[in-house]
């Protein structure tokens, strides 16, 4: 779960870190008021809450020289979609003049089964065009997630991206916080781009926060999900989430139905391959009821991007003739099926299956080569 | 032979009074698997399809100390410390069938496994099966036979599928490891190539993948080293899946422009690897490298 | 620092563990009306919140079975010392039903650097009286400083001492919260004796908790220092530790002084051999200034228990004639010694130590045990 | 020859800026010792009486390389992150000065040193010296004079007593180490005898025990079990200290009934050592047990 800069940067502060002065403006609240309860003047800089991503670019932050700027921007902010997403918080904080932006993320590396520190003096762009433009520039090192991150280490990161002196120890201060934040809040992403230096002081301008869905049970204080808002799902994504179905909506118009991740990739791929274009990716998982196939089916024939939808299944703890019923039940449910249908099934009960779907005028595939064929031809 | 698992397999059920946990012994049991023992704390003293069942991990191995193996149905968040017991308790392969476990979790157990020298199978992963001799996971028995093709894999449909076809074309399996759908796990693609290089009955390797992570561009690595001299078949699912958007397997995400389709295959390519661009063209890449 | 059981108690309910209900009562307040708003009514026991160990025995715990009982249970615990220290404060607790006692502590094994947990199932006695009585009642579990407590080593425990089934889950919550109160809290004990068994549940009946002094920084929720109400320390100790000095009072009449802890501990063990009797350790470390010696001096000389001091000073990092400094300042602020004062000095400077002294009509000896001989002539 | 330091030992002093830092560093430079850098972090580029000072371990050990020894005047609250940092540095001895660290600190550096085969001295120790050849610490060094006893103490002023009565007596040291006051410590008594076993030149052992603590009685075990066969002569500080206190050191308590001045002595005794009633009588029981 992503976190908003707001609530991440106020996390950070908990944890020691100086974060820029700062208030939370809602749709209808007076921003000029606000800030004057909370002594802040222009200039500042005003930000759109969203969790897309490239919101600077898309225009989601501004800054305000005057007490009309803030009034103007404020407004405009609030009815701006950045990339569909209309903001329903903004942050306005003082702006910090500084010369140097640093990036400091933390992710955990795969392979090596351990937490990465990823830093750079080249700020403010992403790490993927850092990575880009100045790969030479990236320091990485990594954390014994047992012992957690040590100060010296954090010193030896801010040494090799040129610090020096009192920033330097500001820095591994900061970083310190940053990994500890990270662990406590068992975070897939943590990272601060800019990083600014500012005097003495480094000051995180921006901070990011992902949250492991899996851990969320552990932290019951961070609200529950934040789907509409959070921007990273589409209208029909989230109506999935709520069926509890795993459902990736994509550009195509062929609805895919697959059982098990992996397979319902290949299935898109397939599909792909032979001249079609995936509307969806959705995966009803391993040893589904019929029920689960009813909703599942039932969902892609609602969804309007579908125009036709290929299913997938190779049962294996999935049983066919399950799977087979649930088509079937769907069907019922609709009175016709308004959406052509090629189901390929193939495994554990397969026999019973395809003999379900024939009794019901359903043509069921074994190889899926010839089911991808025949769905290109409707 | 096979890797990993073999005849002489004596298991472990944590948590097998379960759901899951109980239905998944019996077909274990009904594979021909050697369960020897089940453990779900404050049920010591039942019996699950025959399977005494104890308190502690460490009481279970005291009765059966030929126990070398054990499989995990326990909930999220009680899995990890299913893990360290089973360490702790000195079993040598522990397969984590368990998903949704937090990452930060399986971080740690896994280092602490590595240490130990507990091999990790998972988590969030169908198990391991050497047809003929044992199964330890939740994969169709049915669809494998025995043979000299070894599977490795991240998905778990989709090696029901490969195995299924190449059963059907008469390539049988030595040994079949799902290797699990989450960022971290214990076995990695290049650990399994290693153990398979070692296996004299493997005679050819197959290759799951799927988008996200680097663990195929390492496998890639690996091969073009000669590390690995086996041929390999290999399929990485995904190749249409947009970046940044989760595909079902919290692993399965192209990020910061790493873990792409494109890179996999092109490492892959590059070390000599036939890679499918279906699934169901691998029995015939396997025939094909086989004839060599 | 020793917490009160009522912080420990707290800190455990914290940490989700399930306690007595109860009340905390301050002198002058209704104990009656506090119960009625809590919820609670006799049986209760009232517990004198004093952290002397002995407590029960020393009659701080008292059960009231009455309205009456209470008001004059409570009465006369504030008004009764034990072991010299009158309570500020009463716990008054529902009165548990329950027949089995178990002990559970946590502490520091030294020589294999480790926390260690010691459990029995005979609760209620000293762990020091199980080791006498029930030696092989006592299950050891070393815990890995990293990896923490895991929750199958606190079920292995349960089982160990003898628990099944739903109490067997129970102990095991309760042994992993205790853990994680003993590594966030930096603990040298947690402790709960008795740990009752109740139905399924444990329930701490009492709790302890020390923290390493070292650690207090960390932790400064616990309000600061509470010399005078620990019971810990004496009245005079407590006089020592505001002005800084490393002081034990003793049971006998010779006032002691040396640098380091060992060479002041030997001195002790000198004096005793000689058929004296300390009236204190007084440790002024190393490097001492003349200023610390005198601050040391003068106190000894005002702390009533002493008749004689006796002063022994190896200097290695400490300089002798800076600790003659320090003893004639004393003199010249008090115009005389009231109280005879002999002195050993030997190491760095012990020449120019001895000579400032002499010239202050002061003898000090090279030998201790010439210096202790002449000690104990006076 | 000596233990654990030797004229080979090159120095990294971490802290060297401070007040102590500095002076000791002064100090340890008169004695001899070779001190090849210093480190504080934000000071680099400084010298201290001549020794160059960096921010970090790493470039202090990339600059110089033959450092194998490093002595901590950090403050409490840092001094565990410079034990790591000189752990991880390859540091092989690591001397920790700084009193009142948490114990839950210490017991966590003290394993990790011991995983990563670096040995500790302390906390809150004053060091350690091999008369003669070098200085790590804090103690005086003009008490003591090469010779053949080592000395290995838990107090520190006692051990400079004793050292200048031996010194005074003829009998100069091989290396004397001041272990430390505090309950968690790296080098024990059984480690730093297993050191004078095999150093050739230690013909016999001076213990400095204190109350508190079962480390005397392991070191008594240990003689008992013939694996420290030379002779020593050992002196218990605190005989009369009550039960329940802290004298100054917080490992000199008798807690628990454990860690008393008579069990010391007992087990002591009863594994054939000589132990002192007072440390001046340690001289002659050390030319007694010689004369054997």
């Amino acid at each position: 779960m992503k976190l908003f800069e707001y609530e991440a940067k106020e996390i950070l502060r908990r944890y020691g870190v100086e974060v820029p002065k700062s208030v939370l403006v809602r749709k209808g609240e007076d921003p000029i008021e606000k800030m004057k309860q909370a002594g802040l003047e222009p200039p500042v800089v005003v930000k759109a809450q969203v969790l897309v991503a490239g919101r600077g670019k898309a225009g989601g932050v501004k800054m305000a020289r005057t007490w009309e700027d803030v009034k103007k921007i404020v407004d405009e902010l609030f009815e701006k979609p950045i990339k569909g997403i209309k903001p329903k918080l903004l942050l306005i904080e003082e702006a910090i003049p500084h010369e140097t932006e640093l990036y400091v993320g933390i992710v955990i590396d795969r392979s090596e089964r351990k937490p990465v520190v990823l830093a750079s003096r080249y700020g403010g762009m992403d790490i993927e065009e850092i990575a880009r433009e100045k790969p030479e520039s990236i320091v990485r090192v990594h954390v014994d997630p047992f012992l957690g991150m040590k100060g010296y280490q954090a010193r030896l990161i801010g040494k090799k991206i040129g610090l020096q002196g009192k920033v330097l120890s500001r820095f591994a201060s900061f970083l310190t916080a940053l990994y500890e934040v990270f662990d406590k809040y068992d975070a897939e992403l943590a990272e601060s781009n800019p990083l600014a230096v500012v005097g003495d002081k480094v000051i995180p301008l921006d901070a990011r926060l992902i949250v492991d869905d899996n851990a969320l049970y552990r932290h019951p204080e961070l609200a529950g999900e934040r789907l509409e808002e959070s921007g990273e799902y589409t209208e029909w994504e989230i109506k999935a989430r709520k069926l509890g179905l795993a459902f990736v909506e994509l550009d195509g118009d062929i609805g895919i139905i697959g059982n098990g991740a992996g397979l319902t990739m290949t299935t898109m791929d397939l599909v792909y391959e032979y001249g079609g274009k995936p509307a969806n990716f959705l995966d009803i998982g391993g040893g589904a009821s019929a029920e689960l196939v009813k909703t599942a089916v039932s969902f892609l024939i609602e969804f309007p991007k579908t125009k036709k939808i290929f299913m997938n299944i190779f049962g294996g703890i999935t049983r066919c003739d399950e799977v087979a019923k649930g088509i079937v039940k769907a069907l019922e449910e609709l009175g016709q099926l308004p959406k052509p249908l090629v189901v390929r099934l193939a495994g554990t009960n397969e026999e019973e299956g395809r003999e379900i779907l024939r009794k019901a005028g359903i043509e069921a595939f074994v190889d899926p080569i010839e089911a991808v064929k025949r769905l290109m031809e409707i | 032979m096979a890797v990993l698992l073999d005849e002489n397999a004596r298991v472990i059920v944590q948590g097998i009074t379960g759901r899951e946990g109980s239905f998944h012994t019996r077909l274990m049991l009904e594979y021909g698997t050697k369960i020897v023992a089940g453990v779900t704390p404050g049920k010591g003293g039942m019996t699950v399809h025959g399977v005494p069942v104890y308190d502690t991990m460490a009481e279970a191995v005291a009765e059966h100390p030929e126990a070398n193996t054990s499989i995990i149905f326990v909930p999220a968040r009680f899995a990890p410390d299913a893990v360290y017991e089973a360490v702790d308790a000195g079993i040598k392969l522990v397969v984590v069938i368990t998903e949704h476990i937090p990452v930060h979790e399986t971080l740690k157990f896994v280092n602490y496994a590595r240490q130990k020298g507990t091999t990790i199978i998972g988590p969030n992963c169908p198990g391991i099966i050497s047809p003929g001799k044992a199964k330890v996971g939740i994969m169709p028995g049915h669809v494998f036979k025995p043979g000299n093709i070894g599977i490795v894999s991240r998905s778990g449909t989709l090696t029901y599928e490969i195995g299924y076809a190449l059963s059907k074309k008469g390539y049988g399996q030595s040994t079949v490891i799902g290797i699990g759908g989450d960022p971290v796990i214990g076995l990695s693609f290049t650990e399994a190539l290693r153990l398979f290089q070692e296996d004299p009955e493997t005679e050819a390797v197959v290759l799951v993948g799927e988008i996200g992570g680097d663990m195929e561009e390492r496998a890639a690595e690996m091969i073009k080293r000669g590390e690995f001299t086996k041929p390999v078949v290999a399929f990485i699912a995904g190749r249409t899946a947009p970046p940044g958007k989760r595909m079902g397997h919290a692993g399965a995400i192209i990020m910061m422009g790493t873990g792409t389709y494109e890179g996999k295959v092109k490492a892959l390519t590059e070390a000599g690897v036939k890679v499918a661009k279906t699934p169901f063209e691998i029995p015939s890449l396997v025939e094909e490298v086989l004839k060599k």
